[in-house]
């Protein structure tokens, strides 16, 4: 019985952000990502790439030495509609889509085989602005050029049962496109809700008068079983494993057991989410994936 | 690097010379975890020894370019790149005095994914900073 | 950059694969202000979850380098610099179990600048550290 | 009158041990200190060339790029004469003057005009290791011919009044060398001694059974007058400047007015040597030199 899982272990430079810039550059992190024994990097583009979204040529060779020396695959690069850029009205699909081709194309030359664009809101539950199916669609000929999968995120507090996760399966079965997919953020299954601290940072959401988010109900792991098929790529989302190697808000276990059962072999993405104390990242990315090692392979035993 | 807090201790310091000092630069990084377009930031509020100088007021100086919050609001195709600082010219005739201050940064950025009733998200950073001469 | 802790996080496995563990590796950086003669290192002293692992079996490596502690000792040339993090080599046969561990390094060296009653200076550091695999 | 003091504020990387190579690089370092005003740089050579004592020409290249940029001005060179490197046996004259010879060249190829050999001790109240005037003398004629003044250093608890400062005022005496003087550490005058924290770090010397150091009593800064004559750099150590701007630790309005009167011209190094926190040395040394300039203008004004 083999001890890696059928998963591919893959990090989100998202993850340091306590300390990218700060006490770790792109090399550190790629290093440290590459010493953990992960094999995937997911990036931001707008946050992790210098110069973006102009890419001088030495940068881009950089990279591309950088992957290939820690034997690391770039996997995911996330983006973002800006809806909110103008003060006077929303994004046109026209603007939508020029942007999300621009990070089709970097993700493309840095060797990425997915793109998660993060899509503005119109209503406080969180869904989508409608331009996305235009712009989704309008890109999926582009992506499936540049064998890249396109993948909303489902992110709490969206849950898998909603017309967001409904609407985003209602395309690909209209399209029958093969370059879409979800992309499932394991926050999504969150148990409680982890009150990050940042030091010297205070955050506040609006004016502070009306709370952040109600606290929604807790989805059941299950949920995700009636999901898998679309399913093409997750991020690990996770906020503290505690010294006895326990992670109290997201449910490991239930997860990996939907996952080894549906067969997936492709990448689960760790976001580390916790507090933003540097060096806190490289310490807990390493705990989660002893712990996901440790849970994997008695799980697809389990199967077997 | 960058330092560690978003209010930097480089950067921090007079404009201008002598009797002609004009205000007071501060530099700051991004609290955000991203780069962001210049119009996704809603403003930022510099308080020193408890005076404010509002958003309207300041200069934002970025990888070399200037730009009043008007230029910041009105471009297609600026940046602030995460880990560029910005530096920000506080208009303050006199400028500062030579010690020890408190300095006060609150920065402001309309997140597109979360709600509008929420917005903006405004960071809040504090910190005794010296003016050495 | 070097992690700010002594023992850095990166860096800390087993050694050998599968059934064939043959002890793990620790990686430090140096705790002084400056980089030395290896024939100033007096000695290092691993900790792991209570089991004490002595200098004289301990394997260094530093910028490519394989040292016993005679080597470090003999040498007149070799140097320990001061950003280059050292990687001490443990014999322990099956090696670490995966999972987190409690890890302390004692670090000595001779100071010739200080009398020498008060030899070594030794520099004591204590982390939780993971093993993933 | 200028507000500018008679003397020259340079700051030693030694105080940034809390920060180099985990926070900041040596550029880094460099541009905090032309950021903060000063406009000298003092290196440790082993501690921040990188390859010592095998320096590349692109570092060579690349710190005499980085002095003119930022408009610093190298000068002082730490150095050591280990005289502990063997178990059995102390350091011969010619090792050290080879060490000396090793050191003054590198410093005189980074521009540097001061070369300070921290010396090894024979005794425990601190008697240099006598190996220290034949390798010093031996290396007078080298130190003049690349215009570099040998120093060394007197460090607390040493005091003004001791056998070391005899003996090497005596050198001088004895063979009117231009090339050697003394390096006056301000934690001499140090009124009560500042405990050092380091995060996740003890630190022990020997067995701990014996006291680190008797405390000797308070060295009076008119001590100071007796050799300002033959005082060529000073290492402005300080340890804490409180929200006050107030040093409880050394009295720098005492030192100044001795330096003022004297006309010293040179350099005030500043060595931070207070808690050894990350980012804490470019907050102290900028509070240092806020003090310092406060200060100066007044104890010059006075004598004017
Ligand atoms: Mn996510
Ligand atoms: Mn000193």
């Amino acid at each position: 019985m083999s001890t890696e899982p059928a998963f591919k272990l893959g990090v989100s430079l998202y993850s340091y952000t306590g300390d990218f810039g700060v006490v770790m550059d792109l090399e550190d992190c790629a290093e440290d990502i590459a010493d953990l024994g992960a094999t995937g990097i997911e990036i931001l583009g707008e946050g992790h790439i210098l110069g973006y979204p102009e890419l001088s040529t030495a940068w881009i060779d950089g990279w591309h030495a950088l992957v290939e020396r820690l034997g690391l695959t770039p996997t995911l690069y996330g983006s973002w509609l800006d809806t909110r850029r103008h003060l006077d009205r929303s994004m046109t699909v026209e603007e939508g889509t020029a942007q999300l081709t621009l990070d089709i194309e970097l993700a493309s030359r840095l060797g990425f085989s997915f793109v998660r664009p993060k899509i503005g809101v119109v209503t406080g539950d969180l869904v989508p602005d409608p331009i996305w199916s235009e712009v989704v669609e309008r890109n999926l000929d582009l992506a499936h050029d540049r064998n890249i999968v396109i993948c909303p995120e489902i992110h709490w507090p969206t849950s898998i049962r909603s017309q967001a996760v409904d609407d985003y399966l209602a395309l690909i079965e209209r399209t029958g496109t093969t370059s879409f997919g979800l992309l499932i953020d394991t926050g999504v299954f969150q148990l409680s809700h982890h009150r990050r601290t940042e030091p010297g940072l205070r955050s506040q959401l609006g004016t502070g008068d009306i709370p952040a988010f109600p606290t929604p109900p807790v989805v059941p792991v299950n949920d995700l079983r009636d999901v898998m098929d679309q399913v093409v790529y997750f991020q690990a989302k996770f906020h503290e494993i505690d010294d006895q190697l326990v992670d109290r808000y997201i449910p490991w276990a239930e997860i990996l057991d939907v996952v080894a059962e549906s067969g997936y072999t492709g990448w689960l993405s760790s976001e580390y989410e916790g507090d933003r104390i540097p060096y806190r990242a490289s310490d807990q990315l390493r705990r989660q994936h002893a712990l996901i090692r440790t849970l994997a392979p008695s799980r697809v035993g389990a199967l077997a | 690097m960058l330092e560690q807090a978003m209010i930097q201790a480089k950067g921090f310091r007079n404009a201008g010379s002598g009797e002609e000092r004009t205000g007071f630069e501060v530099r700051i990084r991004s609290p955000y975890y991203r780069g962001t377009w210049t119009n996704l930031i809603d403003g930022v509020r510099v308080e020193v020894d408890g005076e404010t100088f509002p958003s309207e007021s300041i200069v934002w100086s970025i990888e070399g370019t200037d730009y009043t919050a008007g230029d910041l609001r009105d471009s297609e195709t600026a940046r602030w790149p995460l880990t560029a600082p910005a530096t920000l010219r506080v208009p303050k005739p006199g400028g500062l005095s030579v010690g020890i201050h408190d300095v006060t940064v609150a920065l402001s950025f309309r997140m597109s994914y979360i709600p509008v009733e929420l917005q903006p998200q405004t960071w809040t950073a504090s910190r005794k900073a010296t003016i050495v001469r």
